[in-house]
């Protein structure tokens, strides 16, 4: 299916969840309700004509204003991708965790949250994965001032 | 910390430091006597912060950066950037250049398969292929060290063309490496894949089931190896695969069920065989030309993003950038095959033995400054 | 050891010592030589171990120390033990620590006493030789099993536990392999067995019958277990227990495990040599040409061979796990070392 | 009990098989190349060391500013007018006299992206991979040979370490 077509899919059965949709985009994505993930997803996996079985990437990126988590989605039987994107306010990103369709999502939302800051409910043992257990701040932000000493060890 | 004695649960730390875990890895077993009850993986110790790196260079500078990922195959990991870049930017190389990147690709994969059966070997105890597959991986070094330089970290894709061209000869050289190298993989079969004792140790053991493997997200060999037949390379092509014909190597599960480590080694083993054919057909579709025209003088994307992904020899290897249209890339997120795999050891190697687990990694074949970034 | 008693008598005012002394001195004697034998003959092993796995590995081995191919790396690395720090950790069971390299050591070279390297050139002539080296060869498991269990390191006490299963199910299968030999022969005593198998390549026990043969192949894989040695090295399996029981040491205690690895190794040879391969005796018949080299080298010469082999199978064969190990040994060879030794008894009575 | 037997003669012939290539692999000869007496030749193009030739460096900063780890620091100082003409190799005119020219080696990461913008190629990576020192400050290659001439010149061109 051509991305115009996942994009009217999307739109006409979710409607008011998608909030601006671009399929003829370079990668061609859908800006959808943060809250709505979790259905989104569902549908998207379920969906026979969609069938999008391989979560391929799911990131954080900080625009200055908003916080971002992109999914790019890939169906291995029809050969199709598409891109979802949660815009969050930068105070407190909170989102549904979609762990139980796609097991890959358990270590890129740790990796999420250990980046962002993104709290990921539901999510199994949500913990930092790259940077130490006990590190302050979240370094991927782009207001993130490193720390001149971890356990005043120079940095 | 309190201890619990709760039974004989043991926690051993396969630590950081450690012969078989092919990095800086920790891998945390409770044991109860041989038996692994559960094998809880640490990573982050070879955390350094590429992402963040990234930001603050600007895009021809980044290229070095993106070979000390996975260092074992710098140049695909050198591919997959600057194709997303030049997506981004809409640039076309020319045939020359086209040809020349899927040689070096597919000579980098070749060298990084033979690291992987190597080890491979070295984990399961024996100890000599791994100095068979170094000696036939040097002459692959020396052929990138003559053409641009390096022999580990390359830096030899730049966006829109390469550093230098290919010396004279170089193309005989290529072909003459080929010829010599496919009889020699039939004695690394011999004394390892055939070897029955192999075959006991891999053979029905870390079974990854096809659906916990695209569960996971596990790509590359060790999704081929449970029999799921995707290849970015045949799937989505890029950089002309479209007109080389090759097959997928896919796991049989000849010695037990489907998905074992045995399986993916051979997957790896046959990769291999297909390379060479890849690389005979790219060297006599060269034309001359020349492989710096196309490259930009100031690089300076439009504002937008991409996701390009390519086949590197651990698995798909995907980069996401957001270019805000200044010279640094505002946001790259890399998607490592290796962190995918990685995420999927504590599943496949529950309940197995403590020689197992190390069975069950090397068949992984995993790169550590690949999952830490 | 006669010869060595008639030797000590040119020694003036040596009737004047005590009886006892001029019991033991001989005796202490022929040990201190067989000792020093066997320590240069390990050290020479050690070499070929590197030469040869060098060049299946298609490398050089040691090239530069004392001269042509480094004949001399051996005797650095063992001066270079001697001289290294011997880091003891603090929280070890000090006592188990320090004993167990003395006993692998000692069951390695207690063995010696007993094998018969030449006509006249050995130390005694017990009458139980060979249960006598089976019962000291076991005696290194206890120090292996102390040496895993003192380090108080959990990669060790794997080592150590694991060494302990695997010495002990291999002793059975290749203790039944050795009866196969003693029937015919009918005593224990190693300097019958070789009088036995004398007079050229047709006498000796391998070429006897087909039974003898197997269980000769029996033998040399069992003895390869117990002596740790690839494919059954999983006691110190490099790559999952970093370095099993021998983790913890280091220095001239180190060196007392890898000389007692190798002594062993020479051990397990020359006892296949003595039991299957006739000892010193000459492969070309009595009859044709009578005994020229003399029986030491001889002895010697095959002892090499089969350690070569041992050493061809380190580097060309990877590892068993555990569970595997055991169901070898206890579903394949015991069976097999069972219905042999039925064979031999049947031949020898009825033939 | 076919099995059994059967997987022992599996399990026989391909140890032995696996035995046979060793052995084969015992006469191939090795491939060791003894290093301290038989040196490796480097190719022409390999990169190890960076040498900068001072005489011709118009100090442009170019290398500073591509280089990703910021490895080069230059600083130049204006030329009087009265100087007499000093020429680079291939006739460009000085008109920057470089005082501080380091280049610190244990930052750099070989990628040799500052060889290419050089406009008088005078910066370049040689196949030198013989060069490890003792303290690490020794790394901190000065190339730079001019003294700073007017005490309180205007620094242009500064590109400091980032």
């Amino acid at each position: 299916m051509t991305p115009q077509e996942i994009a009217a899919l999307l739109t006409e059965k979710f409607g008011s969840w998608i909030l601006e949709s671009k399929p003829d985009a370079m990668n061609p994505w859908s800006a959808i309700e943060p809250g709505a993930i979790l259905e989104i997803a569902q549908f998207l996996r379920t969906e026979e004509s969609l069938s999008m079985d391989h979560l391929e990437l799911l990131g954080g990126v900080d625009y200055k204003d908003r916080i971002e988590v992109v999914y790019v989605l890939y169906s291995m039987k029809h050969r199709h991708r598409y891109t979802l994107k949660c815009r969050m306010p930068r105070e407190a990103p909170a989102l549904q965790t979609v762990e139980s369709l796609w097991s890959v999502a358990n270590w890129h939302e740790r990796e999420a949250y250990d980046m962002f800051g993104i709290v990921f409910e539901g999510h199994s043992d949500l913990r930092r994965i790259l940077c130490p257990d006990d590190w302050e701040g979240y370094p991927l932000r782009k207001d993130y001032k490193s720390p001149k000493t971890y356990r005043d060890m120079p940095v | 910390m309190e201890v619990d004695y709760s039974g004989d649960v043991m926690t051993l730390n396969m630590g950081p430091q450690h012969p078989s875990t092919h990095g800086v890895l920790r891998l945390e077993l409770k044991t109860d006597g041989e038996i692994v009850a559960d094998a809880i993986p640490h990573i982050g110790y070879l955390h350094r912060c590429f992402e963040k790196h990234v930001e603050n260079v600007d895009y021809a500078g980044v290229v070095p950066y993106t070979d000390r990922m996975d260092y074992c195959a710098a140049m695909n990991m050198e591919l997959g950037y600057v194709l997303a870049v030049e997506k981004l930017l809409g640039i076309q190389v020319n045939n020359r250049v086209r040809c020349i990147r899927i040689i070096m690709a597919e000579l980098d994969r070749i060298a990084s398969h033979l690291i992987a059966a190597g080890t491979y070997g070295n984990d399961i105890g024996s100890f000599t292929p791994f100095l068979w597959c170094f000696r036939d991986r040097e002459t692959i070094l020396d052929l990138f060290e003559e053409t641009c330089g390096a022999r580990l970290l390359y830096n030899y894709n730049w966006i829109g063309g390469l550093m230098f061209d290919v010396k004279p000869g170089f193309e005989k050289k290529v072909i003459e490496f080929v010829d010599y190298f496919e009889p020699q993989v039939e004695n690394l079969n011999t004394i390892l894949s055939d070897n029955y004792i192999f075959i006991k140790r891999t053979a029905s053991v870390g079974i990854l089931s096809p659906e916990v493997a695209i569960s996971y997200g596990v790509t590359g060999p060790n999704l081929r190896g449970s029999g799921v037949k995707f290849d970015v390379r045949k799937d989505e092509p890029y950089l002309g695969y479209q007109d080389i014909d090759f097959e997928i190597a896919v796991g049989t599960g000849e010695h037990g069920p489907l998905g074992s480590c045995w399986d993916r080694y051979m997957v790896r083993i046959r990769e291999v065989k297909e390379s060479c054919k890849i690389i005979r057909q790219a060297v006599a579709q060269m034309t001359p030309g020349d492989v710096r025209e196309s490259v930009p003088k100031r690089i300076k994307p439009p504002a937008g993003e991409v996701y390009m992904r390519t086949e590197c020899p651990r698995g798909e290897l995907g980069y996401y950038i957001v270019s805000d249209g200044g010279p640094k890339p505002y946001r790259l997120k890399v998607k490592s095959p290796c962190f995918t795999v990685m995420s999927a050891f504590r599943e496949v190697s529950r309940g197995s033995m403590i020689a197992d687990i190390v069975a069950i990694l090397g068949s992984f074949d995993i790169v550590l400054g690949e999952i830490d970034r | 050891m006669e010869s060595i008693a008639r030797l000590l008598q040119l020694i003036p005012k040596y009737n004047a010592l005590p009886g006892i002394v001029r019991a033991l001195l001989p005796m202490l004697v022929s040990c201190i030589l067989v000792f020093a034998l066997l320590a240069l003959a390990v050290l020479f092993l050690v070499w070929m171990e590197r030469k040869v796995s060098a060049h299946i590995q298609d490398r050089l081995g040691p090239m530069y120390v004392g001269g042509w191919h480094g004949w001399a790396q051996t005797l650095a690395d063992a001066l270079k033990l001697l001289l290294k720090e011997d880091i003891v950790p603090e929280s070890i069971d000090t006592l188990l620590y320090k004993m167990a390299p003395f006993i692998v050591f000692l069951g390695a070279f207690a063995a010696f006493v007993v094998v018969p390297f030449g006509a006249a050139s050995f130390v005694t002539d017990l009458n139980i030789g060979i249960l006598y080296i089976v019962a000291v060869g076991s005696l290194s498991v206890i120090g292996i099993i102390m040496a895993g269990w003192a380090s108080n390191n959990k990669y060790s006490l794997y080592g150590g536990m694991r060494a302990a299963a695997q010495i002990i199910s291999y002793e059975i299968p290749s203790a039944i392999a050795i009866m196969t030999v003693i029937i015919p022969v009918g005593s224990l005593s190693m300097v019958d067995i070789v009088n036995a198998q004398k007079g050229g390549i047709q006498h000796w026990f391998l070429f006897r019958n087909p039974f003898i043969f197997l269980a000769f192949v029996i033998y040399f894989i069992a003895s390869l277990a117990e002596v740790n040695r690839t494919p059954f090295d999983i006691p110190e399996a490099e790559s999952e227990l970093v370095a099993g029981y021998h983790t913890e040491y280091s220095g001239m205690r180190f060196a007392f495990f890898f000389l007692a690895e190798y002594a062993n190794m020479l051990l397990v040879a020359s006892v296949a040599t003595t039991l299957f391969l006739g000892g010193w005796t000459q492969a070309i018949p009595a009859s044709i040409a009578p005994q020229l080299i003399p029986g030491p080298i001889l002895f010697f010469l095959k002892v090499l061979v089969l350690v070569f082999i041992q050493m061809w199978l380190r580097w060309s064969l990877p590892r068993l796990r555990v569970d595997q190990l055991m169901y070898l040994s206890w579903k394949v060879l015991l069976p097999i070392s069972l219905v042999l030794v039925l064979g031999v008894g049947w031949l020898t009575v009825y033939w | 009990m076919l099995t059994y037997f059967r997987n022992l003669g599996l399990g026989l012939i391909t140890v032995l098989n696996s035995m046979g290539v060793a052995w084969r692999h015992l006469f191939t000869p090795s491939v060791t190349l003894q290093y301290p007496t038989m040196k490796w030749t480097m190719p022409e193009r390999s990169r190890s060391r960076l040498f900068n030739k001072i005489e011709d460096c118009i100090g442009c900063g170019q290398c500073a500013r591509v280089c990703p780890t910021n490895c080069i620091t230059v600083q130049t100082e204006k030329r009087a007018k009265d100087e007499p003409e000093v020429f680079a190799a291939d006739g460009t005119v000085k008109k920057l006299r470089t005082i501080v020219f380091d280049i610190d080696m244990t930052l750099c990461c070989y990628c040799a992206l500052c060889t290419f913008p050089c406009p008088t190629h005078c910066l370049g990576m040689t196949g030198e991979y013989e060069y490890s020192v003792y303290d690490k400050n020794d790394h901190l290659y000065h190339f730079a040979k001019d003294k700073p001439m007017a005490a309180n010149a205007r620094e242009e061109h500064v590109t400091e370490k980032a």
